[in-house]
């Protein structure tokens, strides 16, 4: 792959850094604004916010604002270190996630090898966040829902990862990147205009894939760790100010990240039907095609969250263990034939 | 578990609607995203809704219609109708008559902390001094303030509508609003 | 899997739970979970101390009170025009019907009836009260167990019929429109027309709820098997409205005990439900809701022509007795009984409502429950905390 | 047992609730004290409070398995009425001006002491209602009802915290309502209504009169305007 700008090290990495920086709150930004303020809204025959910039789209800028002007309130009996950090973890987790997502053939902060698995392990390290904000809080209802976190956070990793087992093994790297080429270059039934997205060939996987998300973003219908109307907010409940606008950012953050993941495992990514793989111009192009595809997926998350009610914990639990999972090992086994078999 | 139509169709709800909302024109005009006129919300400072007639909003007095009979007054639930006069003469109505004695009215309070806008004291004033109009934008940052004196209700005479006509059927006689 | 075999399941889990400790081995000793005073699911200031083990509950136990406004006592020391400022106030989502009971309680201690027009309006207006409070119920119990969406819907479509009632009455929540004898004012021109097409919009509405919902798989996992009440259960701790009729029990004081207004004008049918669950409450105020809205549509089209105001004295004085009347509520049955002493105030007033029945049922139906189901029981027993506490 | 046949003057008959009362006047036999009938609106019977359980149990068994509500009542006449001006009857009209008569007695089916226990009992089947009542001795003791209807628990326990009335057996007799520190019992009629004790009544402000001394010299000047301006008011 040909470089786009010959950059000393130092420099490159800052500006990646930069911009990694930048992403997760600019992120968060597009996403609340566009779903959560508007297509919300509009579902309900509303307006949403309005007033804030032209059709408010200062809107999340001046809650931020209004969340840093808050008092920063801890529990009497919490647990006030692992407290503050419990926020910096979730985000963390956000944070690395984005290192290995690519939006163009060398527009990535780092292209691992092993790109795929280094995903799904920083993503779950947001569970311990949790984990540590619902017990550190000294609240039952944070208690709560940061166990049900843990607990469906773990059940809902596995068919994630087996759902994303079938896109490796048909494109034969764990490399976001490599995934991105095999999907350019191939084929359906010999005809490679479009290439092969892999939501054609590993359609179960991407439904799994999906519903996993969901419950890994804990979105309704799987958001019982939050649960407004019974646990009040779960394990966020006792957190206020910018504190609160970390788990925030995350949850949205997330979001947008697990939209881009499944747009490069499943809809081809960044490339654009007609240009050579690593043409440079797909360093510019890239990140816009990403950008739709990733709100094209992040509309159905959120469609969903909007129109469902949640389900019950042990529902949930069930759900994983018994369809979800033999579900995507069905789907890798049946990957498997097909590979060895054409 | 989950079948996929019940699923399926909740979506389709939520989709109607938003596409209702964002794209309420008719025709070719469809295509126009509307949300304003779609939203069936009122943008509140920018636009007012008109509440109906006959809302309950702030009662008006009208002042030389009150003979200070206390009648308000006394069948306020909420005692929050205060309420003083004197007698006073007056002329007599006509040529040789006697002078007459009238009440005058000193003060006229409606203390809006404590009503509980139950028309009553409207209802039972016999001399049509008393009336709802809908204005509702009288808020203030101090509950004092909240009381009304008779030059304040007075005030609200100017925003006291007509009275409905009635569907027919209807043996009531439609009143008139001094003015 | 299917439903049945999802609602044998819970049964055994609540049998299990209400005898013996789940956690048998490992007892880890149970936690207090308060849920309210201030909790988004009590909407209102209900508290409830749930005893749980894990997230089961063991013992929930109501405290209520926080609302407590003694309206029995204001109500003796007040006339009867002013009582009825109060008795708005009770179930504040469907306060005309509140309205409803205490004057006709009234006006049979006093011997006097109401002219025909008056009564239909009445009925009128109290199934558009129905509507009103029903329509809450059917978005609310969305936004308990998750959904964000039909609430909104709720109070979308509900404005429309609180409109039509401010129209006649002046008031969206406190309409303080019957008097004894008959009414306040007549409808205004133009009204039965709007109506009409508020109860069509009211239709779609319940279409809606039934596509958004009650069809929902999610939904249906949630609500079915789940605050299982048996008929005689249900009957010995008085439980009224939709919630006695999901039990199976054809019991509704409209068509039963129907105290001279004009619902035996109108074809309509009272809907019950065998299972007794979450979701046969829902169901159950989801065909009432139409059902109001069709009582609406006839009642609209035979308003018959008169006065609406029978003979009654200028000060009201009810000669001394004793009367129990009770009407169909939103909410079920909601009743007066008034002890007078021909005095211009009623001498003891006992409000008996519907909630307070039906939460009272509370701490023997949640037994073995998650607390998911807490929130689910809590919201398909549809209570109205001013209606508890009075 | 006296049974009260209707007022004569009330020439309609029941002939449902007429059968009902002979009927449940027979299975209670010594219990029923007192009875009385308003043709097809309601019935009443007062019961011995001794055998409350008992009259309530055979009540159900005879298809009155709905519960309604349990309350209290206090014959006692509240000393500061309605905290107005008594001589205001809220009436404009001389004629209206006649005296409110306040009956002393207490109610239907009668009663022997200050403190009435009611339940208000439904037959589904039958599609009736009944209402029973009882008299609550000088000790305020009356067995509870919640064994045999489960609902009656939280009416017994407002009850209690209402008026003062014990209910023997009943195991959480505690507030359901007030505060557990609370002292006295609100709906008793002696106990005063503070909200109304603070604040004196609005309508109690009379118009002031003319002073007599100023009387004919104030006329005299309205006159002298009245005919000045050319006998025009």
């Amino acid at each position: 792959m040909t470089t786009l700008l010959a950059l000393p090290y130092w420099q490159e990495t800052g500006i990646k850094l930069g911009l990694a920086l930048a992403i997760i709150p600019t992120t968060s930004l597009i996403l609340v604004y566009l779903f959560l303020f508007k297509m919300m809204a509009f579902m309900q025959s509303r307006l949403g916010p309005n007033d804030t910039g032209p059709y408010g789209t200062l809107q999340l800028i001046a809650e931020a604002i209004k969340f840093l002007q808050k008092e920063d309130i801890h529990p009497a009996q919490a647990d006030r270190r692992v407290f503050r950090m419990a926020p910096v973890v979730v985000l963390a987790s956000t944070f690395l996630l984005y290192v290995v997502l690519p939006a163009g053939p060398d527009a990535v902060v780092q292209n691992l090898d092993t790109g795929v698995f280094y995903a799904m392990a920083v993503s779950s390290i947001s569970v311990l966040g949790i984990l540590m904000a619902g017990w550190s809080s000294a609240n039952k209802y944070a208690l709560l829902g940061g166990l049900r976190a843990a607990g469906q956070l773990i059940a809902y990793e596995l068919p994630l990862i087996l759902a994303v087992m079938g896109v490796v093994i048909q494109a034969e790297t764990l490399n976001l990147q490599g995934i991105v080429e095999a999907q350019a270059t191939g084929e359906i039934f010999g005809f490679g205009g479009i290439g092969n997205p892999f939501i054609l060939t590993q359609f179960l996987a991407f439904l799994i894939f999906m519903i996993a998300a969901q419950a890994e973003l804990t979105q309704t219908p799987f958001d019982m760790p939050v649960a407004e109307t019974e646990l009040v907010g779960g394990f966020h409940i006792e957190y206020t100010g910018f504190r609160f606008l970390l788990f925030f950012m995350a949850e949205f953050g997330t979001a947008f990240a697990f939209a881009a993941l499944a747009s490069v495992m499943f809809l081809g990514g960044w490339w654009i039907p007609g240009f050579d793989v690593d043409d440079n111009i797909l360093n510019v192009l890239g990140p816009g095609v990403m950008l739709g595809k990733i709100l094209l997926i992040a509309f159905f998350i959120f469609w969903v969250r909007f129109t469902y009610p949640r389900l019950r914990e042990d529902q949930l639990q069930k759900f994983a263990w018994k369809v979800l999972i033999p579900l995507a090992l069905v789907n890798i086994v049946l990957t498997g034939i097909f590979k060895v078999v054409f | 578990m989950p079948q996929l139509p019940g699923l399926i169709k909740g979506l389709g709800v939520t989709a109607k609607t938003a596409g209702r909302t964002l794209f309420p024109k008719r025709g070719w005009k469809t295509l126009i995203p509307a949300p304003q006129k779609g939203a069936v919300t009122v943008q509140y400072p920018h636009e007012k809704e008109a509440p109906p007639e006959r809302a309950r909003g702030v009662i008006a007095l009208h002042e030389e219609n009150c003979t200070a009979c206390m009648l308000c007054s006394r069948s306020c639930p909420d005692w929050c109708i205060y309420i003083e006069g004197h007698k006073v003469k007056a002329p007599p109505r006509r040529e040789g008559g006697k002078p007459r004695t009238v009440n005058m009215l000193d003060r006229f309070d409606i203390d809006y902390a404590l009503c509980m806008y139950c028309g009553i004291c409207v209802e039972v004033c016999p001399f049509d001094a008393l009336f709802w109009t809908p204005e509702y934008e009288y808020s203030e940052p101090r509950i004092a303030d909240l009381l009304h004196d008779k030059d304040r209700l007075g005030e609200w005479m100017d925003t006291v509508p007509d009275f409905l006509d009635y569907e027919p059927g209807s043996e009531q006689k439609v009143r008139k609003v001094p003015r | 899997m299917t439903a049945t075999s999802d609602r044998e399941q819970m049964a055994y889990i609540s049998s299990q739970a209400a005898d013996a400790r789940v956690n048998v081995e490992l007892d880890t000793g149970d936690m207090t979970l308060n849920i309210g005073p201030q909790h988004p699911a009590t909407h209102g200031t209900l508290r409830i101390a749930c005893q749980l083990d894990g997230e089961q509950v063991v013992v929930a136990e109501p405290i209520m009170g926080y609302m407590h406004r003694g309206y029995e006592k204001l109500c003796e020391v007040r006339t009867y025009p002013q009582c009825t400022t109060l008795i708005n106030r009770i179930d504040w989502l469907g306060s005309f019907a509140n309205e409803v009971p205490f004057i006709l309680a009234a006006e049979r201690l006093m011997e006097v009836e109401a002219p025909p027009r008056a009564q239909w309006i009445r009925t009128i207006l109290f199934e558009l009260s129905r509507v009103a409070n029903l329509a809450l119920f059917l978005g609310d119990m969305g936004v308990q167990i998750g959904a964000l969406t039909p609430v909104f819907f709720a109070f979308r479509d509900r404005e429309r019929v609180l409109n039509q009632i401010e129209e006649v009455t002046g008031g969206r929540f406190h309409p303080n429109f019957d008097r004894i004898g008959g009414l306040k004012d007549d409808i205004p021109k133009g009204w039965i027309e709007e109506t009409h097409s508020v109860m069509v919009k009211m239709r779609t509405f319940c279409d809606e709820m039934e596509d958004l919902l009650v069809g929902n798989e999610i939904f249906q996992a949630r609500c079915r098997g789940v605050g299982v009440i048996p008929p005689e259960v249900a009957l010995s701790y008085g439980l009224s409205g939709a919630n006695l009729r999901a039990s199976g029990v054809d019991w509704d004081l409209r068509r039963d005990a129907n105290p001279g207004l004009a619902w035996d004008q109108v074809d309509w049918r009272v809907w019950t439900h065998p299972d007794g669950d979450s979701f046969a409450r829902y169901w159950v105020r989801l065909q009432e809701t139409r059902e109001a809205t069709r009582i609406v549509d006839q009642l609209l089209d035979g308003i018959p022509s008169g006065p609406i105001m029978a003979k009654v004295p200028r000060i009201i004085k009810v000669p001394a007795g004793e009367a129990y009347l009770s009407t169909e509520n939103p909410l079920g049955e909601m009743g007066y009984y008034i002890v007078s002493k021909g005095d211009l105030g009623p001498f003891r007033v006992k409000i008996r409502t519907p909630s307070f029945n039906n939460i009272s049922i509370v701490p023997w139906v949640m037994k073995g429950v998650y607390v998911p189901d807490v929130i689910t029981i809590l919201g398909s027993l549809y209570f109205i905390l001013g209606d508890i506490d009075r | 047992m006296t049974d009260e046949t209707p007022p004569e003057d009330n020439a309609v008959v029941d002939e449902k609730r007429e059968a009902l009362l002979a009927g449940l006047s027979e299975s209670l036999g010594e219990d029923l004290v007192e009875s009385y009938l308003r043709p097809h609106e309601d019935l009443w019977l007062r019961v011995r409070s001794e055998s409350w359980q008992d009259s309530i149990r055979t009540a159900k068994s005879a298809g009155f398995e709905y519960f309604g509500f349990l309350s209290a009542i206090d014959w006692e006449i509240a000393p500061e009425g309605r905290y107005e001006d008594t001589e205001f009857d809220g009436g404009l009209e001389e004629e209206d001006e006649e005296p409110v008569e306040i009956d002393s007695s207490t109610g239907y089916g009668g009663g022997g002491s200050r403190f009435q226990l009611l339940v208000q009992l439904y037959s589904l089947s039958q599609q009736i209602g009944l209402i029973l009542k009882t008299d609550v001795g000088e000790d305020m003791t009356i067995d509870t009802i919640r064994d045999i209807f489960a609902g009656a628990d939280w009416h017994e326990r407002e009850t209690h915290e209402m008026f003062g009335v014990f209910f023997r057996g009943h195991p959480t007799l505690q507030p359901l309502y007030l505060p557990t520190e609370f002292e006295g019992h609100p709906l008793r009629k002696d106990f005063p209504l503070l909200a109304r004790q603070v604040k004196p009544w609005p309508g109690v402000v009379d118009i002031e009169e003319i002073p007599e001394h100023l009387e004919a010299q104030l006329e005299a000047e309205v006159m002298a305007a009245f005919e000045a301006n050319g006998g025009a008011s």
